[in-house]
């Protein structure tokens, strides 16, 4: 059923496929920076709101704490994976190897958020707390990466001289990413706050979300066709891992998820973020960890490759797959 | 007529993340006044970019600070490694000011 | 009924005047540019969205086949009879008696959108259709003006040198302005969903779009205003032609749809249609193909003369000549 | 009961304190700067809407004018109180202690439409026309501080030169300001289009208004914490009178209205207007009319100290005192 | 070749409000054609600020002007008093212009 | 010291929609590199304007490139003849630049 390409006739994805079409064509259509800024802003408060709020009615659980288990162990292990695809097949040097691996390994919220519209309109919804595996997940990544990047420390020119930074900075700085911040916080503004709180500001968090989404993914698909075309450094073989890293990370969140015994909702959800790969926390915390690597690279293919992958065939395949393995 | 005295503007195009490091380095070597001038896009050998504010990677600002031809020196100095690895792009020119003691 | 002045105190039109009145007054009260632009996207996509819907529910008519013909002859015709009104009584060289043409052969969406209000808050909403003659209407007039701005040829300085554009890429940057694009590409995502797509974003869409449409006449009022006062080329008389044109195009646009059969809502709206001078698809497509044209004058005509005119008085008299010429 | 601190888990108030300690935390979440005023016009004309609709339902009553006149009166007399406290307490100079004090004098619509929330959640909402008393409080207060600040005459500086203003343009400038015209032309289309006007419009700015607030919120403790950080020129004598002044003015203003016989909901709201300070409306005009203040010191006052005190301890203050003071 | 002139370059850091009177004070000196540049924030004695358009006082624009000497002199001149008390920064620097009569 | 290289900048204030045709006239003097600066508005011959990004057709900004004299005249020659048609205004100006090779 929704794992079927009717999912692909959603209104948010379509106007994905709009603003792709439009980039590729060549059309001066844009959508100002400042209101998508506003808007991811937007997405990132209402997603952590409605995890919050279900978490804040369901409670704690074991289920809960056994997926943000599992999706820490992908965040950490992901990026080891991918290093190595990246450094053999993609033939990628070791820095921008472990800047690439980063992204792969923590998440993206608006793959997950259109993953999620998607499950609940086919009736499978994962688990309010996925969100706050979300947040967890979009951390651990970047410190492996680095330390991926930086190697055995013989490394000399990687974050050293007055580009340096120490390891307690960049710990602070990726802690304190803006995205990071407002979904945490909107997180515990739902708990707190809970389905009585949340009522008055549903119409605007709620109601209005999957609408102003569409005007979202309109611009990603504006923004993700432009980078693509721009993308110098974008190899074959890195255009290959772009779609390949994420079918395999999928495979095995899906995978894992159904080991630690989530439900098929929820399990599609894992493995969505196991196969997203981050476009916003890890590029801001990576331009000053590792200014060295080139944005160009990582960001061609987290948003220009994987990401209308994702949107388009990865979610109903994870979808499948979740329905596959995991005994509904 | 009012007397106006030499002084040099240093501007640096740096991707905005970045920003805090420069003025830490501007403060290292005594320039503690400067302004930020956005950008909209451009282009090099790095292939073309517009500005970004989503994904915070492809915004760029122009770090601009007037100050003496010492600091400048020292600034630019200071800079210089992190041209390449850090994609500056570092002018110089001379202007003039009043208030001369302000710079 | 709706064709009294009692129209004129809806709030969308209230707004409207209080941007005027404070501009007038020389308040320093301004919408930030890149909200008024992501407004007008959002407009934009609504409209699309809303027509393709209809036009999904209702299936492929004969109705909408003749109204399409009419609105593309319409926006053939009408810069004709403007070139030669602006060449003879407005006094205008070739150049910008063409340029201005194009304009008010072609249409201004936010004009439609008001209009549309107001007929439907008047119990005779125009057919779902209309949206795709909006769209079909915008670009026809620009090759028109043009073909009218360079002559025979002997305008030498007209689009050559550097300066000068082939007619394939002038045709190109034409089709794929970004508002056409948007507007059209939302009316095939509004047919593709149909109305149980829409369901899920009619909240923004749908609902908010009454409210939303406030807040951009108070920036239309703004800019209007403003641009009025600091118009520098608009002579009196190009001034009274800015209210005469759409008055005669006005009359033409239903006429000629009430020859073709349309409903009375229908009718009005394509008198709406005719009537609006483009404010956005056409200045940026002139700014290019013809960069010597004056855009201080063909936005004082369009912005500052016509579009006030016809939200605040065109509107209802183009209803009321629907309801008079055309039998309910 | 509302006046409790549970007052603060509301989620208007939560992503105020999110956004605080997100600054504090030197995050780098920011709102774009064209959003937040975008979204600060939205709230303006939504609760001039408001006020205005209610207005015409009520109707003009006695009451009304009682509210107006002890309105002005309060933001004639509250500037000279805090102007003698900021010069022996504060030791301020003249020219700052007027600048400061037409801040105290005059209002802040964000901390009024935040107190109305708190209010009408609560189950006690102020009369409608309190938005048309929080216009008439907004300018005189700025002419109050110019003439204190100005003193005798012997000032020379203040306002002479090329700098120098005349009162006329002084008057004008202040009175087109663009956040009291939008504020009353709003109240005046609520005026007339009523309620069954307001209806269809209502999604935008009453539905939505709450959620808005939030993501407004968020930003204003972002700004209002950065500010409070860099703040150079605060002594800590200043800034307790940021949190003493409200008090002192917050009382007073629940005390006349107890005297004026406002229902406990208008007296608490009147409370809420003579704490408030201005951050929009005075602090741009003073820019204009006393150059020489220095905006970094009475800009922290208002917001860095005064907003976040109103926000969380004031606002359940003035309700408790109006609960008290004011025979239900 | 195009034959160029010089120019002078006169950069005005003002408050957004208190634009209107420096084009007003400008052209009193016959100043009349200018460009606004945007900023986004900087530092100097006063702290740190960042562009703030919800309250308006501390949001900044460049008013850039290209005049003759005489002009850009002038325009210094009636500057110069509002410097300290506007918190201005004035900039001025030699350009070349193509078509020398329209500046 | 870091040894520094005298350039030109050339900074061509142009309307939007045109920016793709300044590009490329500068790619076909074999100019490749460049920034876009933003604009809020201005005043000139043709009365006042402000930032217009609906109608597109008010909005302006500023193509800046540094380049070698050589090529800074060639872009000049090329623009000129549209510098009045086009309504452009082009400015030449000399820094200094580390990486001298880079430009
Ligand atoms: N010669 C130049 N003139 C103006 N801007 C430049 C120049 N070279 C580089 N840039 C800017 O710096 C960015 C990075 O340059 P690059 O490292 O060459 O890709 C470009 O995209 C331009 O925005
Ligand atoms: N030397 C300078 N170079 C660049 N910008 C400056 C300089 N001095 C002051 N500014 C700008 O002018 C603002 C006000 O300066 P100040 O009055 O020193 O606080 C600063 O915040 C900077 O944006
Ligand atoms: N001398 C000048 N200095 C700065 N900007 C100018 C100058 N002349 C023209 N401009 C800019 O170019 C625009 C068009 O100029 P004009 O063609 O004279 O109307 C003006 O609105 C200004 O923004
Ligand atoms: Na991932
Ligand atoms: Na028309
Ligand atoms: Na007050």
């Amino acid at each position: 059923m929704i794992a079927s390409p009717a999912a692909l006739l959603s209104p948010v994805i379509l106007f994905f496929l709009l603003g792709a079409v439009a980039a590729f064509a060549r059309s001066d259509l844009t959508v100002p920076e400042a209101v998508a800024k506003g808007i991811s802003l937007y997405l990132m408060a209402a997603i952590g709101l409605k995890g919050g709020v279900e978490v804040a009615v369901s409670g704690f659980t074991t289920d809960m704490a056994l997926a943000a288990l599992a999706g820490l162990t992908l965040s950490v292990l992901l990026p080891v994976l991918a290093f190595a695809l990246l450094r053999s097949f993609g033939r990628l040097d070791r820095l921008n190897a472990g800047a690439v691996a980063a992204h792969y390994g923590s998440v993206s919220v608006v793959t997950f958020v259109t993953g999620v519209e998607v499950l609940t309109t086919g009736g499978m919804p994962p688990a309010g707390y996925m969100v706050a595996v979300l947040a967890l997940m979009e951390l651990p990544a970047i410190i492996v990466g680095l330390l991926l990047a930086r190697g055995r420390g013989d490394d000399a020119g990687a974050g050293a001289g007055a580009g340096g930074q120490s390891t307690g900075s960049l710990l602070h700085e990726t802690l304190l990413n803006g995205s990071v911040v407002l979904l945490a916080g909107s997180f515990v503004i739902g708990l707190v706050i809970g389905k009585p709180g949340f009522a008055t500001i549903a119409p605007v968090f709620e109601t209005g979300f999957r609408g102003v989404l569409c005007l979202f993914l309109l611009d990603m698909g504006l923004v993700a066709a432009r980078r693509l075309r721009q993308a110098r450094s974008l190899t074959l073989r890195l255009a290959l891992l772009g779609i390949a890293m994420p079918v395999i990370n999928g495979a095995l969140g899906v995978g894992l998820a159904a080991l630690t015994g989530l439900s098929p909702g929820s399990a599609a959800a894992l493995g969505m973020l196991a196969a997203s790969a981050s476009y916003i926390a890890v590029p801001a915390a990576l331009r000053l960890a590792l200014p060295q690597a080139d944005p160009g690279l990582y960001l061609a293919m987290s948003l220009a490759v994987t990401f209308p992958f994702n949107i388009t065939f990865g979610l109903p395949l994870y979808i499948s797959l979740a329905v596959w393995m995991v005994p509904a | 007529m009012t007397t106006t005295t030499l002084r040099r503007k240093v501007e640096i195009l740096v991707d905005s993340p970045l920003v805090p490091r420069i003025a830490a380095t501007a403060a290292g070597v005594g320039v503690t006044a400067y302004t930020l001038v956005p950008t909209l896009g451009g282009a090099g050998h790095g292939g073309e970019w517009s500005d970004d504010q989503v994904t915070g990677a492809d915004s760029k600002v122009i770090f601009t600070t007037v100050t003496t031809e010492e600091k400048a020196a020292a600034l630019t100095d200071a800079l210089t490694p992190l041209l390449e690895s850090h994609g500056l792009l570092l002018l110089i020119s001379t202007v003039e000011v009043v208030r001369a003691q302000k710079f």
